[in-house]
């Protein structure tokens, strides 16, 4: 792997922001009554996300879940669209339709989020499947929480992507819970790539919340994964810093977990003190950067804001193709 | 004594008595222990039993269904939640090939009583894919019954006699039914599973309702007495079985029939209702059955693209006064 | 030109000449390959084409579904098959949350071409796991079409449209029909998704049918013509969309209305069949609408036995009989 | 564990027996048209369906697939009834409403036959889990075939059987085929029970065509699994003989595979090879052993062939409990 350049750093560094700022933007707006239903946020996972995407072509596919905004915001979209479709406008990416838990951009590689635990497990290795058929080169990186894996769908899809030795990563993001359930609890295993074992596909458990380590492993995997090597299981651990929800008490988390992680871990934290320890970039920099994303972040606000809701006559379009 | 409490601690102090009076009860789901259930509904029962008679499972439906079978096969009584009831779509073979058949299959041999609980319905934003009311879907399934309670005082004795019913029961809870209150009976009582109930007595027209949109049908019915309309409205409360005789009867009485239900239009339980109703009622009726539906469409996130395609009272008040009007 | 081919020769002749002529179309099953699909139907296709076109899968029917969807949505047109209708239970979410859905959520920016061909019904001895009608259950699912081919020169056209449909589409097949014979043109052609088609013409009664109980409905009629009487029998061979008027055009001049479908009598497709011809043609009905359908019960295995539980020839024509000697 | 007893070796042969000749008489009867719909014989897998569950305690349970007729046999199941149910008599254990597919025994402790691959992974399962709940000490073996691991399902059932260490064992018929599928083509493993690892449990490999191997390796994981150690999956190597089902062409499969497996690894005839060269049995008593399971099976035939079907008035009987 080449070192990497001085403009990655900075695009890994502000992806990150976006992200959190976003989703700072929007529990905000909720609090606000802004946003109607609930979302998933991403607070503490901006690394995954971000050194995962950054380590694809722009023509390389991803599937994202319900906590998606992250995998999305990486993937390149439209910070207007998408905080839209959260407030449930016309504008929105799917005219209010989606809303947080079905963002997807397919034309841009992204395949969606999806409201269902796993429910893209199986779409994501068909999309790496008909790339495969197609010949196009491209490669799928199919986001999933440490919940998912638990689903029997997963399974036939690991199966099916290593007999066929398809162009699809696996990288589930270990935050620590499931909901309210924490990972120790939901499976037995030291690792959750050991999963990999079963598949005889290759495996491997990093450090999450580190954006460099998630980019280099993921840009490594996915050479394997592009020259026909077959499908790989990454998993990153990370914790959620929030709520499962917008609506989650947070009963079963002991108190205080969160603010260590977010203290000690924090992924965007501790790419700053890298960048400036190294000389990368200066804390003038980092502000400069992080003051633009908050712009571009109040301006999707008030675009969403200022956009209309779609038109009750026009409810049943978009039915069927 | 009775008191006033919601749906939601209806539904917990039913399942406190149950475990309690029997120890083969036992519930099986996703965050039903600490977390108390995505809508609160088993929050502190943890605290009353253990982790044996509550048990947080992996996000794993179809096991889950699965697990609850084998349990019930040998002699135990396991109440599964499914969090949200689009979510049953997962286990659908285990529930419907194998629950519901398995009576049947080994020749009247073993027997498989379970309940799976499972919150339907829309109204809080969560989309197409949280929101369905897919109750509809199991009627064709011989071996299972399917309950769906529109109050806390029928919630708490439906689901009793649910628990202690020998078959697989598809027990369909509601989100927007868990803060309604009631008077509801500390002491545990039943009722009867396949029995509907007049929740309100009228003579111009019956309206048979189910779920949350009994609670709609009665305030429109309230509505609609202080112009003199008098409006009966039915809640089959079990849609299998169905007490198809104290809805004709209801029919038979007015001559006008409204249903009333969240699922789409095509395909949903009224479409069965509608069709007996014609069946054992032609000779009585004014005028078809009318059918009020959500809309042909999944449910959009939007809230006011969400009230547009699931019926609102207004939509009731419509078809109810459209149908009076009725030239016969 | 037009030779008698079986209804699973007409199959397989589509399939290869769609699959000659758009190489985005390839089919995924269980042993759809050398095996040639547990009814045949695929049998000699894997020599003409390849495994890449023809895709021998693990037993993984989530999976499978969920491929396809992924597939799809890269803009090809994947064709599964799942070996008995039984099983599509297991990928039920895929389908019904998944692809029916991603259109509508998606805002109208993606689309999911893809055909699910999997053949229903009972009357081979294969119990209540392998022989259920169970195409009803996607009723409640707008996304979805619904097709139910009744003959060899049905099922090659409806194929046809349905692979170049841009939406995911069920394709039910009956186990029965497969060695059924008819004239079919050797020609590619198209039969249009949501227009039913009249079987035979008829004036004294209608019969609306879908499936292998097209075939035996046709058998009475013809039967009854030696004794005068007129039956019309009306395929609507797609169930969603449903051609509604052609259906009601033929009750309204009949005045008479009996439908016929294997899935149980409770929860099946005639249920909104029923309800809609009685909503459309109260004032013209005779008599409430008749339904023929299998018995509320799981498909037994002994021969006898299942007999009893699907509708046969002499339960259609003691409907029609009674039906016609009803005093108005 | 201890030595095997001449008892124990005569009633591993003399269930071998049974079973191959049941199943050779149901493809007679099918032949004559005595039988209606289909049937999945187990010629050529006695070994695993009576190596394991001889292994089992009396009270222990199991559960079965829809080639089920060994381990039914092997479980102890009357062979009149089960006969009769495949002639679909009223006499039949299921009455005639279940047929080959759906036998079940469940108050003798087999759970049943299942017409859905893998359809029983999660409800073995959870018949191990109230056993462990009520104490019972009942262990459970879920039979399965090769083609049946790859279902979502029995991957839920797993993972929830290691993270509450359940009494059940996963025993994995490896026939070589799923359907027409070789299972080379169908998973990208050296050994299926690799699959273990992906759940942390122990798995294991054997020669599923020596029975007294199988009963081996059975009693000493079920010694493991009753001691609260947690659930393991065993696979067994063995061989379909006939087509998949009696319905089956058999394209896919190369000529004379199938003989040779019998000719060379027939779990009969190797363990009577072992029985004879070490002076267990001789030849006579063998052949007196065939004679009176021949007889049994004569019996069991005549008894179906006798028995009434049901009358068509009861067919809506026993839907409901
Ligand atoms: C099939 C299904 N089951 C349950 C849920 C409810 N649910 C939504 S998110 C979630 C937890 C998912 O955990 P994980 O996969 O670890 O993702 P995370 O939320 O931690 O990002 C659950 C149980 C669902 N949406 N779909
Ligand atoms: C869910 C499901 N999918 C497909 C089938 C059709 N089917 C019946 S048996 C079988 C092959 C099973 O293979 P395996 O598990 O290896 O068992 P074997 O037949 O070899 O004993 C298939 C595909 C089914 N019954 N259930
Ligand atoms: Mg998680
Ligand atoms: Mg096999």
């Amino acid at each position: 792997m080449e070192k990497v350049s001085r403009n990655l750093l900075e695009h890994l560094l502000v992806m990150m922001l976006r992200i959190r700022q976003f989703e700072l933007a929007v529990e905000k707006n909720f609090q606000l009554g802004h946003i109607y239903g609930t979302a998933h946020l991403a607070i503490g996972q901006e690394a995954s996300a971000v050194g995962a995407i950054s380590a694809l072509k722009p023509n390389d596919l991803i599937s994202s879940t319900h906590r998606g905004h992250g995998h999305c915001i990486a993937k390149g979209a439209d910070l207007k669209l998408m905080m839209a479709e959260i407030f449930g406008r016309s504008t929105g990416y799917c005219k209010g339709k989606g809303g947080s838990m079905h963002i997807a951009d397919v034309s841009a590689g992204n395949l969606g989020a999806n409201g269902i635990v796993a429910g893209s497990a199986a779409i994501a290795t068909g999309a790496a499947l008909a790339a495969k058929k197609m010949g196009t080169g491209q490669i799928v990186i199919c986001f999933e929480g440490d919940g998912a894996i638990n689903e029997g769908i997963w399974h036939e899809a690991a199966n099916m992507a290593s007999i066929w030795k398809l162009p699809v990563i696996y990288l589930c993001e270990n935050n620590q819970y499931g909901m309210g359930m924490p990972i120790k609890k939901a499976t037995n295993l030291e690792k959750l790539s050991d999963r990999a074992k079963g598949y005889n596909i290759h495996g491997e458990t990093i450090d999450g919340n580190d954006v460099l380590a998630v980019y280099k492993t993921v840009s490594r995997i996915a050479e394997d994964v592009r020259a026909g090597k077959g499908p790989a299981l990454i998993e990153c651990i990370t914790y959620r810093i929030r709520g499962h929800s917008l609506r989650d008490a947070q009963r079963y988390r002991p108190e205080g977990e969160a603010k260590k992680w977010l203290d000690t871990y924090c992924p965007i934290e501790r790419f700053k003190k890298y960048l400036t320890k190294s000389g990368y970039l200066k804390t003038g920099d980092i502000d400069a950067l992080l003051s633009s994303v908050n712009k571009e972040i109040e301006e999707a606000v008030k675009f969403a804001l200022e956009s209309p809701f779609l038109d009750a006559s026009r409810v049943t379009e978009d039915i069927y193709a | 004594m009775t008191r006033e409490i919601s749906y939601a601690e209806a539904v917990r102090e039913c399942l406190r008595q149950q475990m309690k009076a029997d120890d083969k009860i036992f519930m099986l789901g996703e965050d039903v222990g600490l977390y108390g259930g995505a809508f609160g509904v088993s929050v502190g029962l943890i605290s009353e039993f253990d982790s044996e008679r509550i048990m947080d499972t992996p996000i794993s439906e179809q096991g889950i269904v699965g697990l609850a079978i084998g349990a019930a096969l040998m002699g135990m009584r396991p109440v599964v939640e499914i969090m949200f009831s689009d979510f049953i779509m997962l286990p659908l073979e285990q529930i419907a090939n194998q629950a519901a058949k398995i009576h049947y299959m080994f020749g009247g041999k073993a027997k498989v009583p379970m309940v799976i609980r499972t919150p339907g319905g829309g109204g809080i934003g969560l989309a197409a894919q949280h929101s369905q009311s897919i109750e509809g879907i199991f009627l064709g399934f011989p071996g299972l019954k399917i309950v769906l309670p529109s109050s806390a005082y029928d919630v708490k004795g439906l689901l009793a006699s649910s628990i202690k019913d020998d078959n697989p029961v598809l027990f369909f809870e509601h989100k927007l039914l868990y803060q309604t209150k009631e008077d509801v009976p500390e002491k545990p009582y039943e009722i009867e599973i396949g029995k509907a109930h007049i929740k309100r007595q009228g003579s111009d027209i019956s309206v048979v309702a189910t779920s949350y949109m009994v609670q709609k049908s009665l305030k429109v019915a309230q509505k609609l007495e202080s112009e003199g309309i008098s409006v009966e409205v039915v809640d089959p409360r079990t849609i299998k079985p169905l007490d198809i005789d104290t809805i004709t009867d209801s029919v038979k009485k007015t001559g006008k029939a409204v249903l009333v239900e969240e699922a789409c239009y095509t395909g949903g339980f009224t479409c069965f209702l509608a069709s007996e109703i014609m069946k054992h009622c032609f000779d009585w009726l004014d005028a078809p059955v009318v059918r009020v539906t959500s809309l042909d469409c999944p449910i959009p996130y939007e809230h006011n693209l969400e009230n547009v395609v699931i019926p609102d009272e207004a939509k009731i008040e419509k078809a109810i006064r459209e149908l009076l009007a009725k030239r016969i």
